[in-house]
């Protein structure tokens, strides 16, 4: 995948252009909970697109550990909805697919969406189940918490799923459809 | 004839006091306003030279629609010419509306030399409308 | 001026979350009916990976609402709550997307038309009408209690427009929370992120923030830690009990329910993780 | 038209300005097929001399009689192009020009749009010049006065150069001192020399230039006219000390008991009512900051300053609040205990903890007056008078009367008809309320005061009559004979024993007689004597009962009284009123009926109507009516006195002149049962316009001293942040001890309660006119009387010179500014910083201690879209220099948090380095925040400030003991306003637009109106002095010219069109047309005329047309845009 060619299409997501405002100040980074995990703080990764290093953007971290809490969008001195861009990039990663193997928030949002696709509303118990198969032992660590969890009567196993969930799964199919024509 | 009226782009004068409104103008420019460009600028030393006679002959031309625009009222660089001005343009709407024209042609408005946005305001306001009211009916009769 | 409750999915296992509203509306008279077949709104997650999805499944849940003629969706949920005013936002700008989505929603013959306005349960409850009405049946004032109040970071941001407080130094619950009789410390955390999500992927990360938020609370003296989010409440009170902390994380609405003398039991005081005994005594 | 017309049309690219929109090429080829032109043509810069002489030689080689230019604005070059005409030998008004960079490339996206737009336009242009004519030229001299606006060092630069060049100046400064904010500045980058040094002879040069007429604490509020000729109105805030007598001594600030923040040093330290921003001041004279009347003062119908004397009092000058209140009120001690205390319901800190015992306080200050001085008056008779006047009546308001007309100088006898002066405080109010010594200590200074009392001398039938007083040689007279007569109920039985009225109940009880109630008593009425006869048959040993016909709501008595009535056990009967009594000789039983109540009656309160066979009966021993009083003044109605319906004295409201020349009336007498104070005042209004009658014979435009406008309760709230101080708990009889005698019910304050109740003042008007200052004054500079003036000036040309003022970062919550003692602006920490600051120039923390580290954080609030976009452009060089001075000064670890250092200057760069090897920590990153939450030991108890360093892209976390935030510069407030009265622009951040950014850097689109300083824009010092030597040279160039050639262009009218219906003449603001009765036509004097064309579109038979303007010339420009 050329970089320059992504690069028009990142400035063509909505609030993309924006990032060509970006001063490189770092009130972002400062402000960011997960700058710690992050490979390159929100800062340096727009760095790295403006001087069109996009690869080695993509390949980061940075958007999919998001945790968008907004902080980085309220304080921006140029005005950049930061945390909506990084959306968009979690998004066009996924429809590119190359997004970071290693990086576990991509599996668990997968489930995530498995979960409700199926049930139309999560279960933290189901999510974990399916997580699980992706990720046996980052869930297996949890193991303890479930149990705790498990005594407080704060797990349900048992899912209903919700009454129309037909209707429900024709508009995801319908949803589907209309996303595959461009 | 929707159609028609989507495209339909107004030819609209404006007579501007030299002191506030045209300075506006000027200022929109420096500061790089956009706005919609039907508008035709025609400068007056102040809004009271405006003449309804120079109204109406505008209309009979064929203008879409006609622009006063002055001082704030108490800022006049004459005083208070812009007081007159005021009456004179309610007195030429009362005859366009004996020649069945509607008077909502007819803008006034007070423009500080200080607002250029809202000079561009203005104009962008009175063009929607002018688009509104559709092509001056004299122009369309004299056309057919 | 009617209003259905979009409980979120995560409201059923919250620590008596669900319970204290029920008793809380209960004794207030107040008629909250659930939304009619809602569904998960998609959250953080589905944003991610599935864009158009993610905006129908929200518009889904404001469809039917409308449907319902509600006037407000109520949500005691920050996530439900900054998805629910984020797609309505997206879909108020972009007319095309606005399209796309009632074509997915026509498959359950649905219709969203923008009408209806978002309100988290903190707001709703501060409608005059209703704070009135709370403060003039208060039984146990919370006189002498010191609380923190963790707003969260999605009640405030993103900011769409329809926000009720300030992004960094909201006041709301603050508001709430004094007319009950509790003390409200000076609180700097108010609206630090606890790390949502990433809590089950990146831990640690998390754990760090849940300890600033924490010690913040301390540092000031407080009793108690006020939540109005299940995920905060959930992550705060876990990474406590990793980091060895016993501050209690209450729901506001369990606190209210306290001041209005309802019996702890009906409160679900009993589901939380960290004690709220020693608080009680001090009531 | 004269010859045929033979045009010449340029278009002007203006480098790409124009060209980038418009297709120059395509419109020089339309222009050229228009009628009557001979040659177009298109040039890059048309202005450039290459330009103007391409016209030149064209009208030569082309015979052009005509010209259109199609460029910028003619405000920016018509005067350009009509010089080339002129120099290639054409009358300049055969010039027309088309704005096709203001109003077309400039404005609008499409090429192609634009560039129709630009043909229109220059066929217009076109069209329109075929009609010029030739005029000549007009000039107007140049008024070589000129106006500055602002004091601040741009201010002072032009005003010095100017009035060194002789020429006279007006500097104008809104605050009470020139020096603006370097004033505040200690040492100044890059040079570190100290500001005062530059500024002080600066500003004592300027303080004292023959050629300098200075201005301060003084407005611009209107300007009028054109360039050389501008009439400005300036409003001279009245500062209530005279500049001329004022020495600067300071003493008033001294004696001043009013603190307030001290608005120069930011609220960092407290200065006085009466004060001077800063020692160094110009002009060196105080000034004193008077926001109206405090709230309670206003309330008081006497206009009591309670203020006044609350705070003297607080500062225990006792003997001062004495001769304070003396001068609004008598009977100090009485009101001290018997008013109703109207301030007291109107104090501000009511809401905050409830409202200061003013009452209270003002019986404690005249008790300790009459314990510790006595009962000689505090004040001296002004002067001797030789008019004798007449009081008739002891009451509050006869007194008062007679007081303040003692104190003129007057002669005063008042005649009383009881045994004892006092009135009703006297007879009616009864001994636990006001004691009788009380009063009569009361009465003492006002004897003392010269008065003389002759009491059981009634006027009247078995007495004097008026005639006979004046007779006396009186030649005024005041009637004050209060409201006695007891309302009747005119109901069966009333004239049975035991039914007393309450006056004559009080009176007898007040008179020491043992008057005998019986065991149940029943008081009918709701008012203030009911409740006083209530407690009085209490304490005579009574069960009693009060019958009322309406609600306890409706109840006239003061809400407090009926309170202690109810604690001593009194009980209260509403909605009930007697029909009648019954007994044989003494009264027995009382029938009565329930009442409820109906519509509102004329006193806006429900009128009860009585409930049908509701009545019932009860057991009484003795009745006490007390349903009101009326005025006992038949006799004076037969000395030719009108009388109103109800009995009261007719008076002219305004004077209270009665309707008999010289008779003067007031107090209850006129307004029927009323307050003491009430009376009081009217007591003290009459004395005024008593004395004027007897100095001017008549009162037409003579005024009672009006009062200032109350302050606004919600701004003295706002002003600082006021905690809740709860109001002194005040102790009384226990109720038992009390009901058993007449001992006083409310105990005294003691003099710590005195002064703490007091300290709570908010200082609602800030000044409390306790005239110390007045005192203290050797000078005698302070007028409190003193009034804002209005000053009109003539000049020739201004230049405005308002400065900035800085950002306040509240909104940035993030940085903790207000939250946490030691974030402070950068703009507070020159003032800490500075040698004559608030700790004298020792850097410090709030705690005293030295701080160990400082962050800096710049751009706050610059190149910000939330606040301001652009880049201040000082903070980086200022940051540096606080930077420098820490080290210097405390040792400091210094951190600067910067995006992008900004040092363009001569020398800057060189300061930035020495900085930073000075040991300064650069971090590049913008902060994130600033924070108190530790999460490391070392970081506890500190401010901790978070920021990516962007060069190594770590998250760090910074400990300090102080920030600063390094905050943007903002127009200066009210920087719209004076746009608006100069008619300049400014640019959307609010800056004032120059009109070209190169080549007229200060000049503004306004003719003679020049730009110097950060009002144009954020600048350092050494600009903004540069800026103002050119406004200066811009200002001075015009006044050499001498005149200056304006607009040829005026109205001519034509005698054989003009019928002389004189239209215009009635409408020309200039006057500048006159009737010629001779030919009976208007004549337009061209000299006077300024050519606004109002005429022209006025005369009904267009005989009048004005220059280069006329009909044909617009008509011709419509048809060209129309076409």
């Amino acid at each position: 995948m050329e970089g320059k060619g992504l690069l028009k299409e990142l400035v063509r997501l909505p609030g993309g252009r924006e990032i060509l405002k970006c001063i490189q100040c770092g009130t972002c980074s400062g402000s960011c909970p997960m700058v710690e995990v992050m490979d390159y703080s929100p800062r340096a990764f727009f760095a790295l697109i403006k001087s069109g290093q996009i690869k080695e953007a993509v390949r980061a971290n940075t958007y999919w550990v998001c945790a968008s809490c907004y902080f980085c969008s309220v304080r921006c001195p140029r005005g950049i909805k930061i945390t909506d861009i990084m959306y968009a990039f979690k998004e066009l990663s996924v429809k590119k697919g190359f997004y970071p193997k290693k990086e576990p928030t991509t599996k668990l949002y997968e489930s995530f969406k498995e979960v409700i696709e199926k049930y139309g509303r999560l279960s933290e118990a189901k999510l974990m189940q399916r997580f699980a198969f992706k990720k046996p032992l980052l869930v297996l660590s949890k193991a303890r918490l479930g149990l705790k969890l498990l005594l407080k009567k704060r797990i349900k196993f048992r899912v209903k799923p919700i009454k129309n969930i037909e209707a429900f799964r024709r508009v995801i199919q319908r949803t589907k459809e209309l996303e595959s024509v461009p | 004839m929707n159609e028609a009226k989507e495209k339909f782009e107004p030819k609209l004068v404006g007579f501007l006091c030299y002191w506030c409104s045209y300075t506006a103008a000027d200022l929109a420019g420096i500061s790089r306003l956009k706005y919609p460009p039907n508008i035709r600028i025609i400068r007056v030393m102040c809004s009271s030279r405006v003449d309804p006679v120079f109204i109406i002959k505008a209309l009979l031309d064929g203008a879409d629609g006609v622009l006063v625009a002055g001082c704030k009222p108490g800022d006049c660089h004459y005083q208070k010419g812009n007081y007159y001005a005021r009456r004179k343009v309610a007195l030429t709407k009362k005859i366009l509306e004996s020649l069945g024209l509607e008077p909502g042609r007819v803008m006034l408005s007070w423009i500080p030399a200080s607002e250029a946005p809202k000079f561009a305001e203005v104009v962008k306001e009175f063009t929607e409308r002018v688009r509104e009211l559709g092509p001056n009916p004299i122009k369309r009769s004299s056309f057919s | 001026m009617k209003a259905v409750f979009y409980p979120g999915c995560t409201l059923e296992t919250a620590a008596g979350y669900e319970e204290s509203i029920k008793a809380v509306n209960k004794v207030l008279g107040i008629d909250l009916p659930e939304l009619d077949d809602w569904n998960c709104c998609g959250a953080t997650a589905l944003f991610s990976v599935d864009k158009l999805l993610s905006l129908v499944f929200p518009a889904r849940n404001l469809a039917k609402a409308e449907k319902e003629e509600a006037k407000w969706i109520v949500t005691p949920c920050n996530a439900c709550y900054a998805t629910l005013r984020k797609v309505k936002a997206i879909l108020r700008e972009n007319e095309a997307l606005r399209e796309k989505v009632n074509k997915a929603l026509s498959a359950e013959g649905l219709f969203y038309r923008g009408s209806i306005s978002i309100k988290h349960l903190l707001d709703f409850y501060l409608q005059s009408e209703l704070f009135e009405g709370i403060k003039e049946r208060i039984k146990k004032p919370l006189n002498g209690l010191r609380v923190a109040t963790y707003y969260g970071c999605q009640y405030t941001r993103p900011i769409t427009g329809e926000e009720t407080d300030d992004p960094e130094v909201p006041n709301n619950l603050d508001r709430l929370l004094v007319a009950l009789g509790a003390e409200v410390v000076d609180y700097s955390m108010k609206t630090y992120c606890c790390g949502a999500a990433q809590m089950v992927s990146h831990e640690k990360g998390c754990l760090k923030l849940i300890n600033r938020i924490v010690r913040g609370a301390i540092k000031e003296g407080a009793d108690v830690i006020v939540a109005i989010c299940p995920m905060c409440q959930f992550n705060v009170e876990l990474g406590e009990s990793k980091l060895g902390y016993r501050v209690p994380v209450l729901y506001f609405t369990q606190l209210i329910g306290l001041s209005l003398g309802i019996p702890k039991k009906m409160l679900g005081l009993e589901k939380l993780m960290i004690s709220s005994n020693p608080l009680l005594s001090k009531i | 038209m004269g010859q045929e017309p033979r045009i010449g049309v340029y278009i002007c690219h203006c480098g790409i300005n124009i060209a980038y929109k418009v297709d120059v090429e395509a419109v020089r080829d339309y222009a050229s097929t228009l009628p009557y032109v001979v040659v177009a043509r298109d040039y890059k810069f048309m202005c450039s001399n290459v330009g103007q002489e391409m016209i030149i030689n064209d009208i030569r080689n082309y015979q052009l009689n005509r010209v259109v230019v199609a460029s910028c604005s003619p405000r920016m070059h018509e005067k350009t192009f009509r010089k080339a005409c002129e120099k290639g030998g054409l009358n300049p008004y055969f010039f027309q020009m088309a704005s096709i960079r203001e109003q077309v490339s400039w404005v609008h996206e499409d090429e192609v749009v634009a560039t129709e737009k630009a043909k229109e336009l220059i066929r217009a242009a076109v069209f329109r010049v075929i009609h010029h004519e030739p005029l000549e030229k007009r000039y107007v001299d140049i008024n070589p006065n000129v106006l500055v606006i602002g004091g601040g060092i741009a201010g002072m630069q032009a005003a010095l150069e100017i009035a060194d060049a002789g020429k006279l100046v007006y500097l104008v400064e809104r605050e009470p001192s020139i020096g603006g904010h370097m004033a505040k500045f200690d040492k100044t980058f890059p040079t570190l020399d100290c500001a005062a040094c530059i500024m002080t002879p600066k500003m004592v040069s300027v303080g004292q230039h023959e050629n300098i007429k200075l201005l301060t604490y003084a407005e611009v509020e209107s300007v009028e006219g054109f360039i050389g000729n501008f009439k400005v109105r300036v409003r001279k805030k009245a500062r209530f000390v005279d500049e001329n007598k004022c020495t600067g001594c300071g003493e008033c600030a001294k004696v001043c008991p009013v603190s307030l923040p001290n608005e120069f040093e930011y609220g960092m330290t407290n200065r006085k009512a009466i004060y001077r921003p800063f020692p160094q001041a110009v002009p060196n004279v105080f000034t004193i900051t008077k926001e109206g009347w405090s709230p309670c003062r206003s309330a008081c119908p006497a206009n009591l300053n309670a203020h006044g004397y609350v705070k003297l009092a607080h500062e225990g000058k006792f003997e001062d609040a004495f001769a304070l209140i003396m001068e609004s009120v008598v009977l100090p001690a009485t009101l001290g205990r018997a008013c109703p205390a109207f301030c007291e319901r109107e104090c501000t800190r009511g809401e905050v903890g409830g409202s200061i015992h003013i009452r209270l306080i003002k019986r404690f200050i005249a008790d300790w007056y009459y314990e510790n001085v006595g009962t000689k008056p505090p004040f001296r008779v002004d002067e001797l008078k030789n008019e004798k006047v007449a009081v008739v009546g002891a009451g509050p308001a006869g007194l008062s009367c007679a007081f303040y007309l003692a104190k003129e100088g007057y002669k005063v006898v008042i005649f009383e008809k009881e045994a004892e002066p006092g009135g009703m405080v006297r007879y009616a109010i009864p001994e636990y309320r006001v004691p009788k010594d009380v009063l009569a200590k009361d009465i003492e200074v006002i004897r003392n005061m010269g008065v003389e009392i002759k009491t059981n001398t009634p006027i009247g039938p078995d007495g004097l009559t008026i005639d006979e007083l004046f007779a006396q040689g009186y030649k005024a007279i005041f009637l004050a004979i209060g409201a006695w007569k007891d309302r009747r109920l005119n109901v069966p039985g009333e004239d049975l024993d035991g039914i007393y009225t309450a006056i004559d109940f009080l009176r007898r009880v007040n008179s020491g007689e043992r008057v005998k109630v019986g065991n149940k008593v029943a008081v009918i009425g709701g008012g203030n004597s009911a409740i006083d006869a209530a407690r009085v048959a209490k304490r005579l040993g009574a069960d009693v009962t009060v019958y009322y016909r309406r609600t306890r709501h409706e109840m006239p008595a003061f809400p407090e009284e009926v309170e202690a009535a109810i604690k001593e056990g009194i009980k209260f009967e509403f909605l009930t009123t007697p029909i009648g009594f019954e007994g044989n000789g003494k009264v027995e039983k009382m029938e009565l009926i329930r009442m409820q109540l109906g519509e509102p009656d004329s006193s806006g309160r429900r009128r009860p109507v009585p409930i049908e066979g509701s009545n019932f009966k009860v057991d009484v021993d003795s009745v006490i009516l007390a349903i009101g009083q009326v005025p006992d003044s038949e006799v004076f109605g037969k000395f030719g006195i009108k009388l109103n319906r109800d009995g009261t004295v007719y008076v002219n409201p305004r004077t209270l002149e009665t309707s008999r020349k010289g008779v003067f009336a007031g107090g209850d007498a006129v307004t029927g049962p009323s307050t003491i104070v009430e009376a009081i005042a009217l007591g003290r209004k009459a004395a005024y316009y008593i004395s004027e009658y007897l100095k001017k014979g008549s009162l037409d435009d003579v005024n009672f001293p009006s009062s200032l406008p109350t302050v606004d309760k919600r701004r003295v709230l706002e002003r600082r942040k006021v905690e809740v101080i709860p109001r002194v708990k005040i102790k009384e009889l226990p109720v038992e001890e009390r009901i058993s005698n007449f001992e006083e019910v409310e105990l005294l304050l003691t003099e710590e309660e005195v002064k703490k109740d007091s300290g709570r003042c908010l200082d609602c008007a800030i000044c409390c006119e306790c005239k110390q200052c007045v005192k203290a004054c050797e000078a005698k500079a302070i007028d409190h009387q003193q009034k804002d003036e209005i000053i009109e000036i003539e000049v020739g040309s201004i230049i405005v010179a308002t400065g900035f003022k800085t950002f306040d970062p509240t909104p940035l919550r993030r940085y903790g500014y207000k939250k946490y003692p030691e974030v402070y602006t950068s703009i507070e920490f020159e003032r800490l910083n500075n040698a004559s600051g608030p700790t004298e120039g020792k850097i410090v923390m709030k705690n005293g201690k030295v701080p160990e580290s400082v962050a800096i954080i710049h751009c706050v609030g610059s190149r910000d879209e939330k606040y301001h976009p652009y880049c201040s452009r000082v903070c980086c060089m200022y940051s540096m220099k606080y930077a420098h001075l820490i080290k210097e000064k405390t040792g400091a670890e210094v951190y600067e948090f910067y995006i992008d250092i900004r040092s363009p200057g001569k020398m800057y760069e060189e300061f930035y380095n020495r900085v930073q090897e000075e040991g300064v920590h650069f971090i590049r990153g913008k902060v994130a925040e600033v924070t108190d939450v530790a999460e490391r030991p070392e970081e506890e108890g500190k401010l901790i400030v978070v920021a990516e360093d962007t060069l190594t892209g770590r998250i760090l976390r910074v400990p300090v003991d102080m920030v600063i935030l390094s905050v943007a510069l903002e127009p200066a407030d009210g920087a719209e306003e004076l746009a608006r009265i100069l008619g300049i622009a400014q640019d959307k951040d609010g800056w004032f637009i120059e009109l070209h950014p190169k080549l007229a850097p200060v000049s503004t689109a306004s003719d003679g109106i020049f730009l110097a300083g950060c009002c144009q824009g954020p600048k350092d010092i050494p600009d903004t002095v540069a800026q103002a030597s050119a406004a200066a040279a811009e200002a001075l160039s015009l006044i050499m010219r001498g005149k200056v050639e304006i607009e040829s262009a005026t109205s001519y009218i034509d005698p054989e069109i003009c019928v002389g219906c004189m239209q215009c003449k009635s409408v020309c603001p200039y006057s500048a047309i006159d009737y010629d009765p001779s030919l009976g036509v208007c004549v337009v004097n061209e000299v006077l005329c300024k050519g606004c064309g109002l005429c022209a579109a006025t005369c009904p038979n267009k005989a009048i047309t004005l220059r280069h303007f006329k009909n044909e010339q617009i008509f011709s420009e419509l048809e060209g845009i129309l076409l």
